[in-house]
This record gives C-alpha cells, structure tokens and sequence, in this order.
C-alpha cells in the first residue's frame, strides 16, 4: 500500500512548481490573460516542449513518456497553484484522453506525437455531461464518402489557438467524434471574453464541415465519451486541487502579517478555524483527486463495472475538490478584507479560477446527481 | 401586530411611485435601475443631476425635519419611498452619505451655523458627502486612527493622514473625517470628527481597481488639508461616530432589498429559460433564495416597526450579517444557473474587462460581507451587543 | 406598520411563560414525559381551562377569545421555549383550524365550545402533505347512511389520549374529514416509544370504523385540508422558535459559567460566533414566523391567490425554523461540551423536541420543494 | 503511488476472514455487529469470553513486536485486519484502551518488570484497561488536571481525585491515570503517569446517563486509591501522555469505517423502501455521504501509506474532524430518510426509553464531534500545528 506519491512522481512535481514559480508569477499571469491569445506562449513552450508535460499520459509508441493519470493530475496540480495561462487541460487530459480512448492506431499515430512533442496544441468540443443545461452542440451526418458537421459551441477550452479539436456531434444513431485540424473550411474560432482571464476559451462554430471518414475517431460512442469526460474531470479537479493550497497559503501568509485590535488577525480563532476548515478540505480534496487518478490508472474503460468506478470516483473527485477551490478562495477573499477583493491582489485570480472549474465540465450538483444515479438508481423523482 | 401599512401610507406611496414613473424618463431613462453597488462609478453626471431634480420635487431628505429642510417623513413612509424609488429603477443615490450619516450628524451635534452652511447643500443636493473612516492596517478597527489633526496659529484645523475604502471620494464635495487630536492618545479617545472640503490640493485621491475590474471605492491623502470645521469638541469623535451609525436606521434596506428582489427575478428567468430550473439543486437554492429574501423582508419591517422595542433591535442586531451573506450566496446561485455560460462576457474577444449584471453581482457581493463591518466583526458585535459575551481580547 | 407586539399580546406572552416557568420546570417535564399519558395533566389544566389558551382563535361564537394565528403562535412559542408535554398544538392549532376551516356551522357548535373550554383534548389524524413519504393512511366509503373507515397512523399527535380525533381520509372520489370521538367502535389508540418524550405520540388504528353523516366535515377536501396544514405548519413553527430560543440561552448561559483553558469558554471567538448564528437564526426565524402568522390571519383561503401566499408563508417558516432550531439546539450541545449530551441536562430535551419538530407536518426539504413548485411551477426534473 | 494491496496482503486478509467467519458463530453469533459506539456497555460478559477467544486465535495485538506477545504485523496488515473484522461483524472490542494506548505506551516507557507485568494480560485479552485522563471542569484540558498523586512512607504511590467520560471503568481491570506529583506544579509540568488497579475500595465508577438513555461513560472518583506503578519518573506525565496519543495513528477507523458503510447501506436501504430514494433533498445527501465515507477511507490509506511523509501528516491532521462531523451529519439523514417515522422507538407504550439502532447513531454522534477533542479544539490543532497560525491565549 503505496497511496502517496513515489521518489519519480515528487521529482515531477518539483519541477514543475519550480518552472512555475519561476515563469508563471503575479506578472506573468497577468500578461499573459490580458494578451490576445490569452496564454503565455513562453510558459508553454517550457512546460511541453522542455518539460514533455503533454506527454505524460501519452504511451511511448505514439512518442508519450507512457505515465497515467497519477503523473497527469500532479502537473495539473501545480497549474492550479500557480493560476497558469496555458492550455494543457485542453492538450493534455481532454485531446489525449479522447485520441487515447476513442482513436485509431492509425488516429493515435497521427496526431499524438505532436501533441507529445509539444508542437500541437489540441482540444474537445463538446465536453458535456447529457444533463448540462446551456451549453452548445453540433450534428453530424453523413455526406458523399466523408461526414458533414454544424452546431456552435460558446465556450471551447483555448479552441482559439488549437492546432486539432476533436469535436463530439450527435445525430440520431447516435454520438460520434471527429479530429479537425484548425483550418478545415467552415471551421471558426474566436477568443472569447470571459470571466476567468487565466482560462482562455473560444467560441467555435462549425457551418457545413464536410471531413473524410479519416476524421472519424473509431470507437467514438456515447460511453467512450463518457470514461473520456471521466478522466479529463479528474484532471480538472487536480488543477481545482492546486487553486484550493494556493488560496489556503495566501490567506494564512496575509493573516500572519496583517495587525488588527492589536493582535496579527491569524491569532482570532474565527481566523484560525476558517483556516483549519480550507486545511480539511484541501487534505480531502488530496486524497480525492489521487484516489481517482489511481483507479482511472487501473480502470478497465471496456469492463462495465470497472468504468462504473472511475464515474463514480471522477464524480467524487469533481463535487468535491470544486467546492472545496470555491470554498477556499472565497474564504481567501474574506479572510484578506478590503485588500482581497482588489485588482491588485492575487486571490481574485484564484476565485475566477475555482469559479470557473467549477462550472466546465459539470456542477458538483450534477456529478453528486451521477453518483445518485450510480447509487440509487436513476429515477424520475416528485418535485 | 400587523405587516400592512394604514390606508394614509398607501396613498404617499401611490403619490411617491407617480412623482418616479413621471420624472424617471427623457434624459433620465438611461439611469433606471444604474449606479447600485458594483456600479457605483457609472453615470457620474447624470446621476448628479438626477440628485437635483430628486430635490427639486422635494424627495431627498425626506425623513429629515422640517427645520432642515426635510417632510418629516414617518419610517414607514420612508420605507414606502425607499422602495418604490427601488421599484422604479432609481438610480443609486450619488447623495446618500450626506442624507443619511453627514446631514443627521451635523444635525445632532453641529451649531446653528454649521448646520446653516452644510445641511441645505444636502437637501438641494448639489453637495456630494463622502466617508473617511478606514485607514490602511485597520480596516474594521476604528479606534485605531492614525490620521492627525493639529491646529494651526490661526486655529484651523489641518489633517494628515490616508483614508480608505472611501466611496464616491472622487466626486464628492465633502468628507467627514474621523481624526486623531490629541496625538498621545490611543484608542477611541482624543479623536475630533471633522468636516474636509475635498477641492484642495492637499487632498488626493486615488481609486483602488477591485475584483470587478471596476474602481467604486478609492484611498484618500490627505497633507495637511484644511478642515472647515470640527463638529462637537476635540475628543468628542468616537461619541459622534457611534451615534451616526445609529443615524441609519436601515430604511435604504428595504430599496435594497427591492433591487435584489429584481436580481432574483432575473435568475429565475434564466434558470425557466435554459432548463436548470429543472435540476433539483437549482429548485431547492430558489426556494431557498426568495425564502431568504422574504426573511430579510419581515425582518426589516420588524426592525422599522413604528413600536420598536428590545425585541426588535435584536432583529436590527443580525441584519447585515443575514443580507450579506444572502446577496453573497445569491451571486453564486447565478452563476450555477448560467452554468458554462456564467464565464461569458459581454464584450467580444479581447475587449476590456466588462461584465454583466449577475457576474457583477456575483464578483461584488464577496465585499458584501467585508465591507461596511465583516461578517466577523459582525458576529463578535452580535455575540457582544446582544447577547452579553465577553469582549475580545485586544493586543498590544 | 406595526410589526412588533401589542401591549395585550406581550401580557398574553407572559403570563403563559410565567405559567410555563413555575410548573414546566426540568423535573416537571421529566415527569409527564415517563408517565403513562406522556403529558402533564395539571399543567393541562391550568393552560387550557384556567389561562384558556385552546380558546385562543376559536370565534366568540363559539365560546372562543376571537384572537388570531399570531396570538396562537405567542403560546406555542412559550410551550416550545419550556419543552412543555402538553396537547396543545394538536387540539389548539390541528383540531380548531380542521373544524373552522371545513366544519359546517352545527359541527362547530358541537365540538369548540369544549375545546375552548378546555374540556376536550382534539388532534388531527392524516395530517401529512402529498410528498410525505412512512406515513399512514385511512380510506372511507360510504356504507349506509353514514360512512365506513378503514386504516392505521403509525404516529398521531396525542391520539392515545384525545377525546375527538378528526381523521383525514382518502377514496377514489377524493379526501375528506371525519370528527371521531373517542370510544368510536372500531377506533384504538395506543401510546407509543418516541426519540421526543417531551410530545406523545399514539398509534391510531380505524378498523371497520362507522359514523353518520353528521360526522363528516362539511368542506373537507384536499383543497382545506392544505390550508389547514398550513396553518398549522406555522403554530409548529412557532414552537420551533420557542426551542431555537430556549437552546441558544442554555448554551450562553452555560458557557458564561464554564472555565476552560484559564478563561470563561464564552470568551473564546469559535464559542462567540456560534452563538452568534444562532441569534441570528433565532432573530430571523421570529421574523419567519410572525410573518407567517399575520399571513394567515390577512388570509381569506377561499382566494386562490390569498391562500397560495399562505402557502409560501407557511411553507417559510417551517423549512427555516426548524432548521434553525434543529442547529440551534444541536448547537447547544456542541458549546456545552460533554455535560451536553448527557440526560441529566436539559440540552437533549430540546435537541429530540427540535428534530421531531422537523420531522412532523413536513421536512425543510419538503416545504422547500412546495416553494419551488410555487415559484417554478410544479415540474418533473431530470435525475 | 497505488490504492491497492499486495498479492501477500491479500492472502492475509483471506486469512482473517476465514478466522473470523469460523469463530464468529456459535455462541458469539449474538455479537456480531453489537458493542460498538453507543453500544458500548451492552454485552459485557460475551465480550470479555469473545476478548479472550480472540487472543487464543492470535488475533490480539498483532501490531504489536512478537517480543511483546504480538505478530509484528505491518499496517497494511492491521488495516485489513482492522477491515475485515469490522466486514464479519466482530463487536465492539473490549480490549482496544489495553492494546491500541496502555500496552504501546508500557511497552515505550516501561521497565523490564513493568512490560512483564502488564503486556500478557492484554495480549492474553484477560486484562481490560480504561483511561483516566478528563477531569471535570478541564474536558479539553489535559494541563488543568487537578487529580493528585502523592507518595506514602513507604513509597506507594496514592492517587486523589475525579476523572470522567472514562469508557469500560466499570469492567476495567486496570487504569491509566494522569496526576500531578508535584502539588505545586502548573500545566504541563509535575504530572506523572500513574497504573491504578480498579479493584480497591477506595476507587468509585459511577455511571453518566447519556442523550441515548444509555451510560457508555463513568465517573470514576479516587479517594486515596493505590497505583500499582508509575511510568518513567515523576513529571514525565505529560510527555507520556502526548507520546501515548502518537501511538494510534489510526489504523482502527478502517474498521470504524467499515461500520460507518453498513449503517450507510442501511439507509440507503430504507430509502429505496420507503420512497425517500425519490426525493431529490435525500438523493443529494446520500451521494455526499456516500463521497464523504470514501474520501475518508482515502485520507485513511494516506495517512497509513508505507512511504507516509509530511503530506500524509497532513492527512492525518484533519481525520478526526472530517469523520465526526460526517457521522454527525449520517445520523441526521438517516432520520430524514425515516421520515416522521424516525421518532418510534422500538418499544411499545411506556417501555423503557430504547432506541432502535439509527436512532441511537442519530443521537450518540453528537458526542463524536466533542470527545477525543472536539470540532473546536480539532480546529485549533490544525491551525496550530498543520498552519503554523498562533496559539490561542491562556486566561489567568
């Protein structure tokens, strides 16, 4: 029984924090969300192209370094900690894991050596749970030898600079997914504003994407989307995760210097337990995200009751550790004063963060009504 | 007991929200329902005018007495025009820290010739008041101001010290200054409450950029700036500053709570139009907002009842606590009724940090509950105040 | 605008908390909460025929004070505030509201003279919203000239020791009332073991049950029966306040005297601002439920209109007060530390009388859902 | 980094299942899934022969050195034990005060004699310990502790005073006593660390009736009562007793939660029977319960990983306050998910005050979020010791 990372998995860690903390501070971020790419291109170039981070989950075959969803989510981690403005969730979890999980070997050998290698940006279209309410959508349908595609998406993970987005479409036979290189006519992204400046999303709209049967993910069914979704939710909660520490040190850092009726304010207890309170979460939103990236490790995405787990577990992972981001960065916030709802200050980058984490990829309501279904059976239930 | 206004209140409140459907139009139609908190900075000019034209049909002051310039108002007709001045769209009041906290100071503790100079500028509402309590490093702590007043040879008073947290410091003609007199003092003694003309060079101000990207509060410097005048004696301040906040009785709540009735109508539509009013969590948090809402309703009503007692100012004692807190957790459920889509912004790809209504309140409501006393604070008062629990220990 | 109470209902409050204070002290509770009836009859007696509290909102007509739900709501507040074990809710807001509301004039007459004289003791069976789920039921027929009834109530407040039991009953051509006195043949009611000792519970059970015509309540429908309800969802709350109230001042109380740590525990900012929220939850669940009460008495429930307000009033204060009492007095046992949980204080009387308070006339939960339905419209949602 | 266990640790836990389904049959048949919290005082007798069946079986102290009667089991071993016993129904173990704090602690800080003394009645299951450390008046507080221990002419050491909330002292053979040596001493200072037999005049247990109507706790009162020795030195008390508290590090609560699991299948059962399973409230909370108990067991295999380092004492840091809030919060909805039908009791009529078996979780959970330290002081350790964050200030 090993539930704590390995000599390798903390060496990963602290290079990461280390490029991080060297490349992505206050300034940086800040730059880099009010850029029009809305990433920092230099941090990016460092982390997958020096660093390999992209190629992490990726299997050595297809040019990865062959590690999981263990290694995946401690990156993410440190993302998260350091509200960095790049698009390795999009890359990393949501593009690899589809390509992983629904590609071709010819697919997978097509595009994931140069996501490996860092020289492809990628992303998915159509991240949604069934039950998401307001999101967009896209048809697809047959057309000559190849497929046509239409629909909108408002909110794309860095659709905007991707390289390859893998779009998921429905029809009535059903869900399929498709690899569209940036450039397909009929194909438009644009960068969108948004809330969380350290997250860039794109508007993407498909109008008459015609592609070749080639651009057809091979096993791209509604469940293969499901265990992608799983896996990339885990990722996500890993970075929520990071959001969640780094929020906690602001505020015990700021207590502990900050005087009031003549004490440091860390010395309140209204202080204090608040603070305990984000500890608590932060260790149990810990043992959350790496409990589920270890069964997503072991998961058997083709065995029913094996991808039952990694739902349920994913869903644990994503209610719990966005409540607890939220939970801490607005206690951040609170605990500050006046100075932490300023611009100037950094937990305001941290609590669009966690709002935003929070909401991509399914509400802790929504996953807490999957692990419902998972326990209870789905029912329609009496209002 | 009853929750109903006599028949006499009905017909102020019909002539009130008719004076505001008449006048609320024409030039002042792009104000309705602008200026509130997290928009406070918007529509600067012509909420100014706005102010006038308030005054010159005789709706600023209203509770004040006749003598100052005021109807002498009852509260529950005050209550009647807060809201519906709210109802209507009224702009946020660009006035109100005169007609609430100054102009009812000056009026208690001011001289005839104070009160003669300062309070019909408020009424008329051409004079702008702003606040200056806060200091840097003692946020909720007033007793710890460390802002000087010294009294030159000819016996003015002269001020040096930085404000923060002021709203409308920018415009405003006024400040109230909360200053220390007596420079060996500490604590809630020897400090003076002074009346600062903002139009010197000794005085700056600087806005401070808040979560919203918006700048509705600023710092104020203050070098040796001359005060006008000091309102009661040296050392009276911490005295005046006590009994100004017993000034606002809390009847701008229930136009507060007007606009929040109209933000909550606003997410039930999104939530009926893009189906998460289907989703249990979403109907629960609902139910569980306007519950909120008509709480805080009857609580204030309590606390505004014409036979207020003990009883009721222990309603009086928790309000802030409950409204902030509420607003806060309304922002939220904003947001998870947009879903995905609460990350959109109104602007188009790399406009200029701008949001919408329910991101706004949703970004502001986290000052909610730090501002104007902290949750925290407000719990040590209510622990305190109302139920008799020892003191917080201070350092040293 | 006079929210706040008159001189007449501030004596009315304290003369029955003085009542209350003097006979329903901690061993007089303990007393009737181990006897065989589970209430105490003396006090009965006193509150019923010598202070004449059933009277209250029963008209003069009928031999009553011709107050309201808000002088109804000042005793239960005092009843709650003492975890008095008397029958008063059952007869005073269940039984009187069942027969103003749906008896028919002569029906009237018959039964609320002796309840306001506090000569009958009265509940209602069958007193449960659509959505309540483990609860009983009874069925009627017609047979003869008069009516069959048939069923079991696992849990009927007072029931064992009621002199008239108005039973709600269901049948295809929809719900009606019936005024069963006790003795009806057919008819047993048995006390039962409750968690709250301090509010008796019998065991009704209608087996073959006839009665005339004259027994069945002239407006009886599902409709009044809701109404009903509502009024006495805000005569529960009432008492839930007098709980939230009574356990906040224990826990003051006790944590002003109790040392710990070289320091008064009270001194410490974690014990102050719980006890801050709950002044706050008490403060506003006063707020809910006076409110509530002058809903209803402004209400004219034969407007559709007028009655749904009651509904939502109703349906407020329940879901607020009883949580507030139920963390209150939850709340109260955390301050007090361990001499919280044991029997020998008062802390568990109030703690068991708040959550069977919560329990009965519906959960928070259900009276949540009721104002969702209300504000939403009534609609199945997805799982 | 992995979740799972090794093929021989598998083969270990087949091992103790079998064991344990062999034995936990016949005449213990009646205690399984009997004696655990709230349940603590039922079945004294069968409990003590099931104690002494076990150890005959080799299943006592099996974390402990073999130099000390026990297998040297590692924790990933303890943990399967811990699970599978509580997976068969083992009842609540009357030994554990002897085996998880008074043997570890005898077998750190005793001498040769004193290990030869104590440690075989406890491995053996025929000696029962109870711990006398709260004392009226100082819950939290070990420092207050008044109970006095002084030394008579011929050396023995005679112990005065109250302790209280001590489980089994009815049962105990043997007490550990923490009491000040030195009649002057303050706080931390002049304590010692005393082994009291409980079969002596001069020592009283008197039952405390708790919130279930049952009595797990005692007062236990001694009146110039003998130990029977004192561990290490006088004064050494307090950093014994600390040390004492490092020896659980927690490998019972895989088993604890294993009986958390069945009460939770219990009310999902009772959900889908009674409909509760419909309602959305009851759906939502039981999916967060459902998540709150595994995300336990994770921190719990974090906290008692092989390679556990400074992230994993984090873990260990929170455990006590996320699990007694989430019981708390368990027995809460199981009376939600009964309904109104959680208020009967199992008797009928005027029975004796008993409680069915969630109505008793219901109510004795209120006790897990104040004993062992409660959520307060919970809080004040992580903040101290996992933050850094001052300590809180002494009164006089």
């Amino acid at each position: 029984m090993h539930f704590s990372l390995s000599d390798e998995q903390k060496m990963i860690r602290d290079s990461v924090n280390a490029l991080l903390a060297a490349q992505s501070d206050s300034a940086a971020v800040r730059g880099a969300m009010a850029s029009d790419s809305g990433i920092d291109h230099a941090l990016w170039s460092a982390l997958s192209q020096e660093m390999c981070c992209c190629a992490i989950a990726i299997p050595e075959a297809y040019g990865g370094l062959g590690l999981g969803q263990v290694e995946l989510a401690i990156v993410e981690e440190e993302i998260g900690r350091h509200v960095a403005c790049v698009p390795f969730h999009a890359t990393a979890s949501l593009a690899v894991n589809a390509l992983l999980l629904a590609g071709s070997d010819t697919q997978k050998q097509r595009w994931l050596p140069g996501i490996a290698g860092g020289d492809t940006i990628a992303t998915l279209a159509g991240a949604h749970f069934a039950r998401q309410h307001g999101t967009g959508s896209a048809r697809w349908q047959r057309d000559g030898d190849g497929y046509r595609l239409d629909g909108h998406f408002p909110l794309v993970s860095h659709a905007h600079i991707a390289d390859l987005i893998i779009v998921a479409a429905g029809s009535e036979t059903g869900t399929a997914l498709f690899a569209v290189p940036a450039g397909t006519a009929g194909l438009s992204a644009q960068k969108r504003a948004t809330m969380d400046q350290t997250r860039a999303q794109g508007a993407l709209t498909l109008n008459a994407v015609w592609l070749p049967e080639s651009a057809r993910l091979a096993q791209g069914t509604a469940d293969v989307l499901e265990n992608i979704l799983s896996r990339a939710v885990i990722a996500l909660a890993a970075e929520e995760l990071g959001v969640a520490e780094a929020a906690l040190q602001m505020a015990v850092a700021y207590t502990g210097e900050r005087r009031q009726f003549g004490r440091e304010i860390a010395s309140f207890q209204a202080i204090k337990h608040r603070a305990a309170d984000m500890m608590l979460k932060c260790e149990l939103a810990r043992s959350a995200v790496y409990y589920a990236a270890c069964v997503a490790d072991a998961s058997n995405v083709d065995d029913r009751n094996s991808a039952g787990a990694l739902h349920d577990a994913a869903s644990l992972a994503k209610a719990y550790v966005s409540e607890a981001a939220f939970f801490n960065a607005g206690s951040a916030i609170q605990l500050m004063g006046g100075v932490g709802f300023t611009w100037e200050y950094d937990a305001h980058l941290y609590f669009k963060r966690a709002q935003s984490g929070s909401a991509l990829l399914g509400s802790p309501a929504l996953h807490r009504a999957r692990i419902a279904n998972s326990l209870l059976g789905a029912e329609e239930f009496a209002a | 007991m009853n929750i109903h206004f006599s028949p006499e209140d009905e017909a102020f409140r019909r002539e009130a929200a008719q004076w505001l459907t008449d006048n609320l139009g024409g030039r002042f139609a792009a104000l309705r329902f602008r200026g509130g908190p997290g928009d406070e900075h918007r529509f600067i000019d012509e909420r100014k005018a706005w102010e006038c034209h308030l005054a010159s049909g005789g709706w600023t002051c209203i509770g004040w007495a006749p003598e100052h310039g005021g109807r002498g108002a009852s509260i529950a007709q005050q209550v009647i025009f807060a809201e519906e001045y709210a109802r209507a769209g009224g702009p946020g009041r660009i006035g109100h820290i005169g007609e609430g906290l100054a102009g009812p100071t000056i009026a208690a503790f001011g001289s005839p010739a104070q009160k003669a100079r300062y309070l019909p500028g408020i009424v008329s509402g051409k004079e702008l008041w702003c606040q200056g309590y806060s200091e840097p490093g003692a946020g909720s702590d007033l007793a710890a101001v460390k802002t000087r007043a010294t009294q030159d040879a000819d016996g003015h008073w002269r001020i040096s010290g930085q404000k923060v947290w002021t709203s409308l410091a920018h415009i405003a003609n006024w400040c109230f200054v909360l200053a220390r007199t007596d420079p060996t003092s500490h604590g809630h003694h020897g400090l003076g409450f002074f009346l600062v003309p903002m139009a010197q060079d000794s005085v700056t101000v600087r806005p401070i950029r808040q979560i919203t990207g918006s700048s509705e509060f600023n710092e104020v410097f203050f070098d040796d700036a001359r005060a006008s005048d000091l309102l009661g004696a040296p050392g009276d301040g911490w005295k005046i500053a006590l009994a100004l906040l017993g000034f606002e009785r809390g009847v701008s709540t229930l136009g507060q709570q007007m606009l929040f009735r109209t933000e909550l109508d606003e997410i039930i539509r999104i939530a009926r139009d893009n189906g998460a009013a289907r989703q249990a969590d979403i109907r629960s948090r609902i139910a569980e907002a306007w519950m909120g809402l008509t709480v805080m309703r009857a609580n204030a009503l309590r606390m505004l009842s014409e036979d207020a007692g003990a009883d009721e100012q222990r309603a009086a004692l928790v309000y802030k606590l409950h409204w902030a807190s509420w607003h806060r957790n309304l922002g939220k459920l904003a947001m998870d009724v947009l879903g995905e889509a609460a990350e959109l912004c109104p602007g188009e790809e790399n406009a200029p940090y701008a949001l919408t209504r329910l991101q706004s309140l949703f970004l502001f409501s986290r000052a909610d509950t730090i501002y104007g006393g902290s949750n925290q604070i407000q719990r040590n008062l209510i622990a305190e105040r109302g139920l008799g629990m020892p003191k917080e220990a201070r350092g040293r």
